[in-house]
């Protein structure tokens, strides 16, 4: 019966992840996005592990699929983007990232085809992971934090609205960032 | 295989609280509430679901039309579902799995979405300004939330909730964690996005956010879902910081009651405060509700999480 | 609870997955879809990965997986901070618009 | 003596905070800071003096941390106690700390760095530890970090008004002169472990022994000689002495406490430190003894002709430094030490007087344009008529007592005695003259100049200490350092004899002929000066013997003319090829660099499935 989950969820995760690359409607797409990701945390949860299986659905569907969201509903794209992505997408361009495809994919599995493997069916639980995490692999953790922190920098300055205004400003954006235009600004901006 | 009992119970549970819920804002607003229907207004809430029900259900045509029809049950669904790894009582538990917490944690994630496709698919700029508010306040507090409930997982060395309630035989957890318990206890009301954080329905800027153009019974899912989300929260704060079915120890000479009779009772006296919280306290604006969790509640978790870890090694 | 799958299938499952969002990463022209494109990517990666931990009953996998997420999540940040700028700049989503930078 | 870590440890800490909060710390709190921490050092070094010699006076270590362990070489950061360190870290601390209280009056009312009061105590604590670890340290290694702290120090403080560029000039000039010798010492220190295999300070002296005593010692002879290449760096001896002169371009109390007190007895420090490797090759001790007498003799002659009063103080410097390393030549090495002592109490004192008439006169260092001071100026009259009479030598005054055993023990020597006796003898006389000369220019005389004296007491007590230990110190002093070092027989010239008499006329002498010449006038000295053959002479003394001149003209000049036809660098032809090739490839390949990325991304994956292919053996 569990076997049979594991090939339906690959099933819908194949079928979800198709519709994502295919559809033309962004939100439609990353909602297929989450069906996909829902389907890989219960193949994660039938190959024990649980604790991957709720990170993939509280981190990536729950939060980083969210924030795409969010920024689909922010850009607001709708049905005139949907007619857009429909004019950028001819049949033709297809055929050749999808025989680049095919090829990969049948070396790919013809690697491994037949190793007779078969996954152990034990559950490795949060325990389990937390003591690896820290223990041989702390110092990955501590350069995944330094990542995260770099991105909540990177994150915070593409953020900000200057970006915008310079692109405002004139065709040459590095020049206005030159102090002594800045100065009448700020005096400007004083006598205001 | 409590499955249907529960999922009923808790949908006419969910019923009778917006009438309780009446009743006492009413009582603490020195004013009537609803008292007409039945003896003291009870049936005022089955009045209420014949008319959702019968009601028209109307889908705006502007709109995306199945993410309409999708965002209601999913906001539903997910809370439900959270509802699964919750034990009653001693063997009373749907299922308990041994990252039950992490289980509810995905669940209340999920629900984001049934919000922002709320709002995204009436296509009506209030209904998006709420659910671009929802998502990120949801995602937001659900970080604090995450973090707030570690103290009590290196307290019990488990995500199990029935581990959790097992090992606060001696002490309940809001001792060592009110820290803990206080930020999942904001985190909570902040996720469920009742007042006073229900910026994304905040009426009088956005009519009634991201549900605005929802009728009938799709609305009233949605409402059930809010008071599904608050048992489902008081549920958890019960079992993570007071001990779930276990009886106080202060009323020991009454363990004769059955342990269901106590998780419920703890269950009602925090579902009845978060009516008083609404009742009490004022919404706060929308940059304050998000500078207050990254700048207040998030160092405050760490902190928490960091001392709980240190005391605990 | 957890089951004993052969490994190729899920190997060959993953691989499937990293294709589809290649071949997205190469057709799509909105950034939109080329970053979720790459976000399938990167989880047909961790599902490889995870994979691989499940064949030896080992944590090593789910930690990959983790550390994915990570990057996943960091790569989100900034990548989302760049399509809010590029619609902004250009109007579009249309990532070829951002090709100022050859040579 | 478990408080020997503080040592150190105070002033390092003194440094962390003056300098990490430099922009935040008012006035008050930074004097306190910077003054208090060597305070702090200074009792710990009491204390630790006197378990010292409470625990019967034998050497001891502490260690404080493993600096790194590579193959079978662990460095340890550890200090080494005994008599020889002891003394040294009670004048660095003791003398350290009278000039820190000082400074926090002089530097007060800073005009030219208004801004730089911390900093320049942050630069004086680091100096403290810097010295310290250069003292305590039990290690060649540590001894070379404290080496090349206290230059890095001396040239932050020699550059301390750096707005005027001479005076980055003249830090510039003290750091490269300095590191010449820092290389032969480095080499020396190179050539020991390589030959020892140890550079532990003391089990190398003992290896050395061993291995070259009585058999073939010219190994170390070489090592001696770069030894005392290093000396003759930091201690401004011969040939390498043209620093010092430009190096009092620093604040006053900087000149007091790095190039007279502490610093620059570094040189004589390493030598005692490393005295058995100079008792085994006696030529090399010979060198030292030339070297110390050649600078005494240059350095007083040039101090006569002086104009400048930090100038005429800095040439006396270098002149009684050069009589330690004459003592230490000709065998006396505790009282070469003593000599450094009381030279560190003496002359401390007369710079900081000397710092005091500057600030009274508003910066104004011309002993020409002084005079008659000794009415408006009367603490530091006294106290440099003290610090004088000390220098000069007069009986019974601290320098008479180190000054008369160096000049007994080299009359004894073996083989020159007489030679070195005379030389030190005449070198004595000098310096009774010129601190004659000096003191009746500044002080008698007609007034020549405003003077307002606004010490307090944080400037004139320590001048009070300073005055009492340079009186007394030659009392107790020599019992510090009396069996630090092995020469024995000293103190033994106690029988009157007619050297020692006339090694006791020789200052006063001095004083009288300075008294006639420069007080009666009884030569006129402008008319001598102004003849032709005076005046060359003069000015070869004023140039210090034209050393300066024969360096810029034989290293810098040819390398600044070399530096200037090489501008363009023929070494980077080799890297502009590198750069031209780099840049036409790069040109080649930003061909491919359409700036799309799905371009990209296929190309990888193109390339990918070619890869694949190929090991799988499907194609090629």
């Amino acid at each position: 019966m569990e076997t049979a989950i594991f090939y339906i969820a690959a099933l819908v995760a194949a079928l979800a992840t198709l519709r994502v690359v295919t559809h033309v409607n962004a939100s439609h797409a990353l909602i297929y996005l989450v069906v996909s990701l829902l389907a890989v945390a219960v193949i994660f949860f039938l190959l024990g592990a649980p604790f991957a299986a709720a990170l993939e659905v509280v981190v990536y569907a729950g939060a980083i699929v969210v924030l795409f969201l969010f920024v689909v509903m922010m850009l607001n794209l709708g049905r005139t983007s949907v007619e857009r992505e429909r004019g950028w997408l001819r049949p033709g361009m297809w055929i050749g990232p999808a025989v680049l495809a095919a090829v990969l994919l049948v070396s790919f599995v013809f690697v491994f085809w037949g190793t007779d493997a078969k996954t152990s069916g034990e559950m490795v639980g949060p325990r389990a992971v937390g003591i690896a995490l820290f223990g041989p692999y702390i110092i990955a953790v501590e350069l995944a934090g330094f990542l995260l922190l770099a991105a909540l920098v990177g994150a915070w300055h593409l953020g900000r609205r200057y970006l915008e205004e310079r692109r405002g400003a004139d065709d040459f954006p590095e020049e206005d960032a030159s102090p002594d235009e800045a100065a009448p600004e700020a005096s400007a901006e004083g006598n205001a | 295989m409590l499955i249907l009992p529960v999922a009923v119970g808790t949908l006419v549970a969910a019923l009778f609280l917006v009438w309780w819920e009446r009743r006492l804002l009413g009582w603490w607003q020195d004013r009537l509430g609803p008292n007409r229907v039945g003896w003291f207004g009870v049936m005022q809430a089955v009045a209420d679901a014949i008319k959702l029900l019968t009601k028209d259900d109307w889908v705006p045509p502007f709109g995306d039309r199945a993410f309409f029809v999708l965002a209601p049950a999913v906001v539903a669904g997910a809370m439900l579902m959270a509802l699964a790894v919750i034990p009653f009582a001693p063997d009373w538990w749907i299922v308990d799995v041994n990252i039950a917490l992490l289980w509810f944690l995905a669940m209340s994630s999920l629900a984001v979405y049934g919000v922002l496709l709320a709002g995204f698919a009436s296509n009506n700029k209030y209904a998006l300004l709420g659910s671009l508010r929802a998502a990120a306040q949801m995602v937001t507090y659900e970080v604090f939330m995450g973090l707030s409930i570690m103290g009590v997982v290196i307290h019990a060395g488990s995500f199990s909730l029935v581990d959790i309630v097992e090992a606060q035989d001696d002490l309940w957890f809001v001792v060592p964690q009110f820290v803990g318990f206080l930020i999942f206890m904001i985190a909570g009301l902040a996720e469920s996005h009742r007042l006073p954080f229900d910026l994304p329905e905040a009426e009088h800027e956005l009519t009634a956010g991201f549900h605005t153009e929802y009728s009938g019974m799709k609305f009233g899912l949605i409402m059930a879902a809010e008071y599904v989300a608050l048992i489902v929260t008081s549920c958890m704060i019960a079992l993570l910081f007071f001990g779930g079915w276990k009886v106080p120890a202060f009323l020991g000479f009454l363990d004769f009651l059955p342990p269901v009779f106590w998780f419920g009772a703890k269950v009602f006296v925090f579902i009845n405060f978060f009516i008083l919280l609404r009742a009490a306290i004022p919404r706060p604006r929308y940059d304050q509700l998000m500078g207050y969790g990254w700048k207040l509640l998030l160092p405050l978790s760490l902190v928490n999480l960091l001392v709980t870890g240190a005391l605990s090694l | 609870m957890p089951v004993a799958v052969p490994i190729e299938h899920v190997l060959a499952l993953a691989g499937l997955l990293f294709l589809l969002g290649l071949i997205g990463v190469l057709v799509r022209r909105n950034v939109m879809f080329l970053l979720m494109s790459l976000e399938v990517m990167m989880n047909a990666a961790s599902l490889a990965f995870v994979a691989a931990g499940a064949r030896w009953a080992a944590p090593d996998g789910q930690i990959m997986f983790m550390f994915i997420l990570a990057l996943a999540a960091a790569e989100v940040a900034v990548a989302l901070g760049i399509v809010v700028q590029l619609a902004r700049r250009f109007e579009s989503l249309d990532v070829d618009n951002a090709d100022e930078m050859y040579g | 003596m478990d408080l020997l870590w503080l040592v150190p440890a105070a002033p390092l800490v003194g440094f962390l905070i003056l300098f990490v909060l430099h922009d935040y710390l008012p006035k008050v709190v930074a004097a306190v800071v910077g003054a208090g921490s060597v305070g702090v050092s200074a009792l710990a070094a009491l204390l630790v003096g006197m378990d010292y010699y409470e625990a019967g006076a034998e050497p001891t270590w502490q260690l404080l941390w493993t600096w790194m362990s590579v193959a079978g070489f662990d460095p340890a950061i550890r200090l080494y106690l005994d008599g020889l360190a002891l003394a040294m870290t009670g004048v660095i601390t003791g003398v350290g700390f009278l000039i820190h209280v000082y400074a926090t009056g002089y530097m007060w009312n800073d005009h030219e760095e208004p801004e730089g009061y911390a900093r320049f105590f942050a630069y004086m604590n680091l100096f403290v530890f810097a010295m310290l670890m250069l003292v305590l340290g039990d290690n060649l290694l540590v001894l070379f970090l404290g080496w090349e702290g206290v230059g890095l120090c001396s040239y932050l403080l020699i550059g301390f008004y750096h707005r005027d560029p001479a005076n980055g000039y003249a830090a510039r000039k003290a750091f490269v002169v300095t590191r010449v010798g820092d290389t032969f010492m480095a080499l020396g220190l190179f050539l020991m472990f390589r030959e020892l295999g140890t550079i532990e300070i003391q089990q190398s002296l003992t290896l050395a022994n061993e291995q070259w005593s009585g058999g073939d010692t010219t190994m170390a002879l070489i090592i001696g000689l770069l030894l005392l290449g290093g000396a003759v760096g930091k201690s401004a001896q011969v040939p390498l002495q043209t620093w010092l002169p430009d190096a009092m371009a620093g604040p006053t109390p900087v000149s007091a406490l790095i190039h007279a007190a502490t610093m620059v007895t570094a040189g004589v420090y390493l030598i005692a430190r490393m005295h058995d490797i100079f008792l085994i090759s006696p030529e090399a001790q010979l060198a030292v003894a030339v070297v110390g007498l050649a600078t005494l003799f240059i350095a007083s002659f040039t101090a006569l002709v002086q104009t400048d009063i930090k100038r005429v103080l800095a040439f006396s410097t270098m002149s009684q430094i050069g009589y330690m390393f004459f003592a230490l030549g000709v065998g006396a090495w505790s009282a070469a030490i003593f000599h450094l002592m009381t030279h560190a109490f003496f002359k401390a004192l007369l710079f900081l007087s000397a710092g005091s008439v500057i600030l009274a006169l508003h910066h104004e260092q011309d002993i020409f344009k002084m005079g008659g001071l000794w009415r408006k100026l009367p603490i530091p009259f006294a106290s440099m008529l003290i610090g004088s009479i000390c220098l000069a030598a007069l009986p019974f005054t601290s320098g008479f007592f180190s000054k008369d055993v160096i000049m007994l023990t080299a009359f004894e020597h073996a083989s020159h005695g007489l030679v070195f006796w005379g030389g030190a003898a005449i070198a004595a006389f000098m310096t009774a003259l010129y601190t004659t000369r000096m003191m009746i220019i500044v002080f008698f005389g007609e007034e020549r100049s405003e003077a307002h004296d606004s010490s307090r007491l944080n400037m004139w007590g320590p001048l009070l200490v300073l005055c009492a230990l340079s009186l007394l110190g030659g009392w107790f002093g020599f019992g510090v350092v009396a069996d630090v070092l092995p020469d024995g027989g000293l103190g033994e010239f106690s029988h009157f004899s007619a050297v020692a008499l006339v090694t006791m006329a020789m200052p006063f002498l001095g004083i009288f002929v300075g008294w006639l010449v420069f007080g009666r006038r009884v030569i006129d000295v402008e008319a001598l000066a102004a003849s032709k053959a005076g005046n060359a002479l003069k000015r070869f003394f004023f140039g210090g013997w034209g050393f300066d001149w024969l360096y810029d003209n034989a290293v810098v000049r040819p390398v600044m003319w070399v530096a200037r036809i090489n501008k363009g660098d023929i070494v980077d032809w080799i890297y502009r090829i590198t750069v031209a090739v780099t840049r036409g490839a790069h040109h080649v390949g930003s061909l491919t660099q359409s700036g799309r990325l799905r371009w990209y991304a296929a190309n990888m994956a193109f390339g990918l499935a070619l890869f694949f292919l190929i090991v799988l053996g499907v194609i090629g």
